[in-house]
């Protein structure tokens, strides 16, 4: 049912990315952080990418370890200085990465937006500020907004919890953060989940992410690091 | 199967059927487009979204099926297959609008030769108007297909060089299933897959479009 | 907990709903239609109000009573002529009452952005047709877009399965249609739900309507006509 | 309780809790607005949003109730109560921007006398630019509450009559909760609700902006 395919390794579910892809990675900080696909995606070498995410690593796991390997030419997120981020921090103090910052709220309607086909959308965030600077600016009954264009992934890797042989995905408490609205967002959506179930195992009134929008599932046990650490 | 005649409504929807790809998440409009899912084959996955928020819909309820809760866009109660899920109307139509669904089915009154649509209103100026979902399935999948007859009760083609019909989509049909060919609509213009007790030569003379024959 | 107010009628339930308010009206026909809070409004006596709904009402239950009993001035849907919209249509032949079509997918999205604090949004929808007349549009990355505003609520009449004490809502199969979305775009929202569950008895992953969204619950059995129309 | 002296950062978030409305939905920033949770009255029926997508967040988990899954928005473990909701963070932020929180607590480098906000970045030319949802959270809720001490460890106000900091957001703080005095932003300029260990007298003597006694 649908084409979502079910993948034995993480391996055989990044295969095929491409050099110069734009990434779009889950997890707000490590809860939610795909850790098994990342580390895929280390292996596999895809180099030249363009990563969004909330953050820009932490330690030296996950998403810090793909900016260590010097794969990622640039980085979208909202909050890239925690307190363990000095692989990032690093890298970007020797200008070896470029960054955007996007307000957290932006950043996830702005994937929405992807995922929507809205082409554009005037948002109240960031009026004012040095963030707005050269956007398009209009008043609406109003109130000011800044006019935010979409973020589309070539690939989304994310986290979650279970998914059915149709990839219908559910998440598990704040874990599911940025998850559903990649998924929307990306041409090619991989997941990583702790358990695949059969089709009807899920409750249809409970599905997050509709298996529409996911394309490849592979079975990974969950890492838990807990850091704490700035947002 | 070969056809020498024009299809009947039946075979029509068995010709869309077998040009569904397997596994595809489709779309079908109210009408005649309902009758595709009668001829997907077992086995097929195409999985059915309706716009009024489900994925994986199952054929129409009858008997003790139905529940008022549970009705495709057509407000006809339906199943519910396994696998399948809700969600809400912004949602429904986020799917939609950002060109998750590989396939839509629709009826219509005419479509030009660049694949303008028109299927929501005659242009009669003492109709409602009244358009549902239609401008946003128009536009709402990676194709587009229309079925219709080629040609309405007297004669007339459906298919035109502009639509005179006010517009639901411009530019959004990929292909014309007819009860006597089938049409691709393509960047250099319309080209003909396969006819139904026809010619295209004989199209050429009952139509006021230019028409090449399908490579391959 | 939150400020949702449970009520025991559904005539406590719109009070103070003011003439001339702007009511969003789930239910997609008649599927999760607030058919007791409609038939309370009426007996509240508002009038000239602006309703947003899919339709223009079925029968004469529900909305069509409402309409039957000349309280609305204008109507905001995508679709009003059905097989037995007979009351809309006669008071639309007849000019006693206002019509703005809204392609359905627009209309969601509308109210979504009403919800979601967007100013305003590009619409690939309704492009080069009549709908879109007078609209301001613009080429994005290629593809044409429409702009389209918010369509805010004073309030938001709509049916749910079961709400608990804090007002967190589920809905039921394609009844939740609108429901959701309409939630968040008015500035008060009232609830009608077959059953109401003390706190806690709600899975939160599966929560649809956070309380967060809901001013008023009552209590009230489903009413179910099943109508066969075009939509 | 009467308070002579400047508050301690817990009395300050008592302050602060006091006059955080029965019912109120309220996202509380990362920090020193972290400590107003403590401070919330038995029944109050305050409801916490956290923007990584929750409500009703309970207080920081310990020992065998850490969960990775369960963070709140500085990623700091947290619990769950009864009635709890998660969501993804476009519908977070949606909930934010769409002015459905009734009060939003945050912490300031700087408030100008029209309440600009600069929370996020000091303009150090060599520091890492970092914002995270504190411009959303500027503009997302009805009301936006400062928490800061009114002066920084050289003495030098945080509340001015611009901001020389870059900008968080423009003209969204509704009251100044500080140390020594509690700050309405009105249209009119600001007023001074309530003093600790001060006089408006004195503290007009050190601000360079004008303050009006508070009505009433």
């Amino acid at each position: 049912m649908g084409r979502t395919r079910i993948l034995e390794t993480a391996d055989e579910a990044v295969a095929g990315i491409e050099d110069g892809s734009t990434v779009l990675v889950g997890g707000f900080g490590l809860a939610g952080m795909p850790f098994d696909l990342i580390d895929a995606l280390i292996r596999q070498g895809a180099k030249d990418l363009t990563i969004v995410s909330n953050n820009a690593g932490n330690g030296e796991v996950g998403l810090a370890a793909l900016l260590q390997a010097g794969r990622v030419r640039r980085v979208l997120c909202s909050f890239p200085r925690q307190s363990d981020s000095y692989v990032f921090d690093e890298l970007y103090r020797s200008g070896r990465i470029e960054l955007e910052v996007v307000p957290q709220g932006n950043l996830a309607e702005r994937m929405r937006a992807a995922g929507a086909g809205i082409g554009a959308f005037f948002s109240p965030t960031a009026v004012g500020t040095p963030l707005a600077e050269g956007k398009e600016q209009r008043t609406i009954d109003g109130r000011d907004y800044v006019l935010e264009h979409p973020i589309k992934g070539d690939y989304a890797l994310i986290g979650a919890h279970r998914a059915d042989e149709m990839g219908n995905l559910v998440y598990r408490k704040t874990a599911r953060n940025f998850g559903p609205v990649m998924a929307t967002a990306a041409s090619t959506t991989i997941v990583q989940v702790g358990e695949v179930v059969p089709i009807g195992s899920l409750d249809p009134e409970a599905v997050v992410t509709p298996g529409i929008f996911v394309d490849r599932v592979v079975r990974a046990d969950a890492r838990h690091y807990t850091v704490q650490g700035a947002r | 199967m070969v056809h020498d005649k024009p299809l009947t409504p039946d075979q029509l929807a068995a010709i869309v059927a077998r040009d569904i790809p397997e596994g595809a998440y489709v779309n079908l409009g109210i009408g005649q487009p309902t009758k595709v899912a009668d001829h997907l084959p077992a086995g097929s996955g195409v999985v059915l979204h309706t716009e009024n928020g489900m994925l994986n819909m199952g054929p129409a309820a009858v008997g003790d099926d139905v529940d008022p809760d549970l009705t495709n866009a057509g407000k006809v109660p339906v199943t519910e297959l396994p696998g399948a899920s809700y969600f809400h109307h912004a949602d429904s139509f986020a799917m939609m609008r950002g060109g998750h669904l590989d396939v839509c089915v629709l009826g219509a009154f005419q479509v030009s030769a660049t694949g303008d649509l028109a299927n929501w209103h005659t242009g009669a100026p003492d109709a409602i108007p009244a358009v549902g979902g239609a401008m946003d399935l128009a536009i709402g999948a990676k194709q587009v297909f229309v079925m219709m007859t080629l040609f309405d009760k007297k004669g007339t083609a459906k298919l035109v060089p502009e639509c005179t019909y006010p517009l639901t989509g411009v530019a959004c049909v990929s292909r014309v299933y007819t009860d006597v060919a089938v049409f691709d609509v393509g960047p250099s213009g319309l080209s003909v897959r396969e006819t139904f007790g026809t010619t295209i030569d004989e199209l050429r003379e009952r139509l006021y479009v230019p028409l090449e024959a399908a490579a391959g």
